[in-house]
């Protein structure tokens, strides 16, 4: 079973070369720290920056300068800043190439809730819906189930949804799924976690062929 | 050139009043016109609407509007670091429309730039799109959104000039430049207010048509609200 | 009877302290020439400058700055440079006060046509028809009649359009008019100009009451 | 960093065909992509869709390949500088799309940021609005423009990275940064290419995530259509 670090190194697997990568708050900003060497990417954070770099040294931050999960930050030499309207259209017209961002709920046809529990929490969609409607490849990286123990992989989202047939892969602390037609397809298990636990944990439905090998990290 | 510059944070607000609609520029507590918040506080104005991405925090920002139960309705994309927010919400005592945050920054530059609708993909299958018009365009369905209509945009940025030139620093900027222009009256807040023809014509990030009146803000806490730093 | 500078010196009249105004190709470039000191006002070029000045001195001129006319151009302090897209915005956004420009024909209800003279002229209608689909004020600058002394001043357009119902007033070398509900009000005769020799010289309804001033300039 | 940099005009415009479509940065002679122009005349290709808001002068910028019949179509606000273009134009042999220049510009800029259509009061009552759906807003009438779709955006900048980042001088900005990602392909060719880093991130007029190829260009004339000056 993977903690939220070994989601994060595992999801660093999915960035390509070249890519431009939008980072929601929780789990995928971690994995801004797992990109292997030799892959060129920039992180673009949509309160308005492009070329982010790590946290700021004690004593260099600056309240101007932070990122979306308002953290102070750096940039790295290319970077650039813009305003709302801008970014957004980096997000809207397709130029961000991966969006990595947390869920509620997942539904086996890539619907995705994460932003309104009903008459207890409202914390808003932020960017969320903008981006999930808008990236060509969407990956969700959550926890297989909820602290009660009950799937987040589900037939269909119980929650307001944040988008419709959208997100194309999830990385959970159990395994990584791709989103075909009619299911999530079962593509690795997490280091020591059978086919079976992972059936149990997902509601939705799972598709299981062949062998499913366990992930490499 | 027109002379945009005016003396005070009171005069710059001449003629908000209660029940009107603004527009606040920032992101988070990032790039926030600290100044005119203050000065809305103390004029006590009441039951007005704010569009803004965010609602401060409990005692900063537009958190301060809120305790004092000046805002009547908030039209903002994530309002998750404000408790007393969320209890006037779910108590009913304020009304919130969330929006989704690229149609939120679009509706803004939209009512800039006098377009009075647009398409966008947010939202799609939502409750957001619910009531309004959806359409296909190359297979992939759309939700129109129309530009927001306010009265006062109040904005904040590094630099400007008294021909209401603004230069916006690092992610301060935000929505900050979306919003000039958008509103019937827009107020500028600096921290450095320089005679024109300082700044560089090629260097300005919106131009002081868009801006009626500019003043320098006595101060600014620039509050931090996650600082977050790795060790040297 | 007004020469083009003439006309140029009437509307400069009509400009007020703290406006913007666009000034179109041919006599409105004139009017920059004729604002009355102390009044403050900034001139925009679709092109992509506000804060326009005179022209640079020999030797001065640059390439890359220049107006919609295609003009070498100097700017003032004050002045900014940005995208077509932020120039439109500020036209179409109703920032620019005033627009000035030249006309081929005006009609009656305020029709104007200026871009295209069907199977033989087609230059096209530049900013235009942004302009005076956006303005709040619009004023023609033209001679009263054509080369071929035929009136411009029409009952309807003969012309393909550039906008309906946008003019607000006109200034010829003959008089300046308004367009009111049904008609051309007739509001300044030019020096030496009757009040006959301009219903002669309109075609369109032209509307007046009791006596008509001449201009002063 | 994504390094966008490459060797020379034959390798940025790597993949144009003919009948494709371009968009190509500049107004009148002002800002238009120089080495680009001549490398496409060089290349030959044909029948090709140009969204230019000009077509240049009879022997220079888009004018050259109007003499050499490369162009099919032109996406033009205005064209009134070019007896070639006028005579091909008026004897059929090109196809001409006559747009408002805010349209055009708005049409560029909305295929930037993934809007596929938007209301615009110009042109509403004119022949240009024929065809179009029109719809009132606020008592006002407007008519819906749609995102254009082009296969290589063209666009000139005076400093650039190897980035991608953008930066334009003065008038000759005008339609670059609108069309920067507004196209499969975007190639920018600036007069000055730097190291990543050395440009100011405040100060970037484009990111270079809308930029997929860059160059130094070789040789710019930056020819004066209408030289104005006045006596010392």
């Amino acid at each position: 079973m993977l903690d939220k670090d070994g989601i994060a190194k595992r999801i660093a697997k999915e960035v390509k070369d070249g890519y431009y990568v939008n980072l929601g708050i929780g789990i995928p900003t971690l994995v801004a720290n797992y990109v292997p060497d030799g892959i060129d990417v920039e992180f673009q954070s949509e309160n308005g920056v492009l070329g982010m770099g790590p946290f700021p040294y004690e004593g260099d931050e600056d309240a101007d300068i932070i990122n979306a999960g308002k953290q102070t930050i750096t940039t790295l030499p290319g970077a650039s800043f813009f305003d709302s309207a801008m970014s957004f259209a980096m997000i809207r017209g397709q130029h961000v190439h991966l969006t990595i961002l947390g869920a509620m709920e997942v539904a086996d046809n890539g619907d995705i809730a994460n932003w309104k529990i009903p008459g207890k929490m409202v914390k808003g969609m932020g960017g969320a819906m903008d981006l999930v409607a808008s990236a060509e490849n969407i990956i969700v990286a959550m926890m297989h189930t909820n602290k009660a123990g009950e799937s987040k992989l589900l037939k269909k989202c119980t929650l307001p949804l944040t988008g419709v047939n959208c997100v194309k892969k999830i990385v959970t602390n159990l395994a990584v799924l791709e989103i075909i037609d009619g299911g999530f397809r079962l593509l690795e298990r997490a280091p020591g976690v059978s086919v079976e636990e992972i059936k149990q944990a997902t509601e939705g439905r799972l598709v299981v062929e062949g062998d499913v090998p366990e992930m490499k990290l | 050139m027109i002379n945009k510059r005016v003396a005070s944070v009171t005069e710059a607000l001449q003629g908000v009043r209660d029940e009107m609609t603004f527009m606040l520029g920032g992101f988070g507590l990032c790039g926030i016109p600290e100044n005119s918040i203050a000065e809305l506080v103390r004029l006590g104005i009441r039951d007005i609407t704010c569009i803004s991405n965010n609602a401060g925090v409990d005692d900063f920002g537009l958190g301060l509007l809120l305790r004092k139960r000046q805002i009547r309705k908030m039209i903002s994309s994530y309002v998750g670091e404000n408790d007393e927010f969320e209890r006037q919400m779910l108590s009913g005592e304020l009304e919130v429309e969330l929006t989704p945050q690229g149609t939120l920054a679009e509706k803004c530059r939209a009512a800039q730039a006098g377009i009075p609708a647009f398409f966008t993909p947010a939202g799609y299958g939502t409750e957001v799109a619910e009531g309004k018009e959806t359409r296909e365009f190359e297979g992939k369905m759309y939700v129109m959104e129309e530009a927001f209509r306010a009265d006062f945009s109040i904005v904040k940025a590094w630099k400007g000039d008294e021909a209401g030139n603004l230069i916006f620093k690092g992610t301060a900027r935000n929505f900050n430049p979306c919003m000039c222009g958008a509103a019937k009256i827009t107020v500028a807040e600096v921290e450095e207010l320089v005679p024109a023809g300082e700044l560089d014509p090629n260097q300005i990030h919106i131009p002081g048509i868009f801006v009626q009146r500019i003043f320098r803000g006595d101060h600014y806490e620039k509050r931090i609200e996650q600082r977050t730093v790795r060790k040297r």
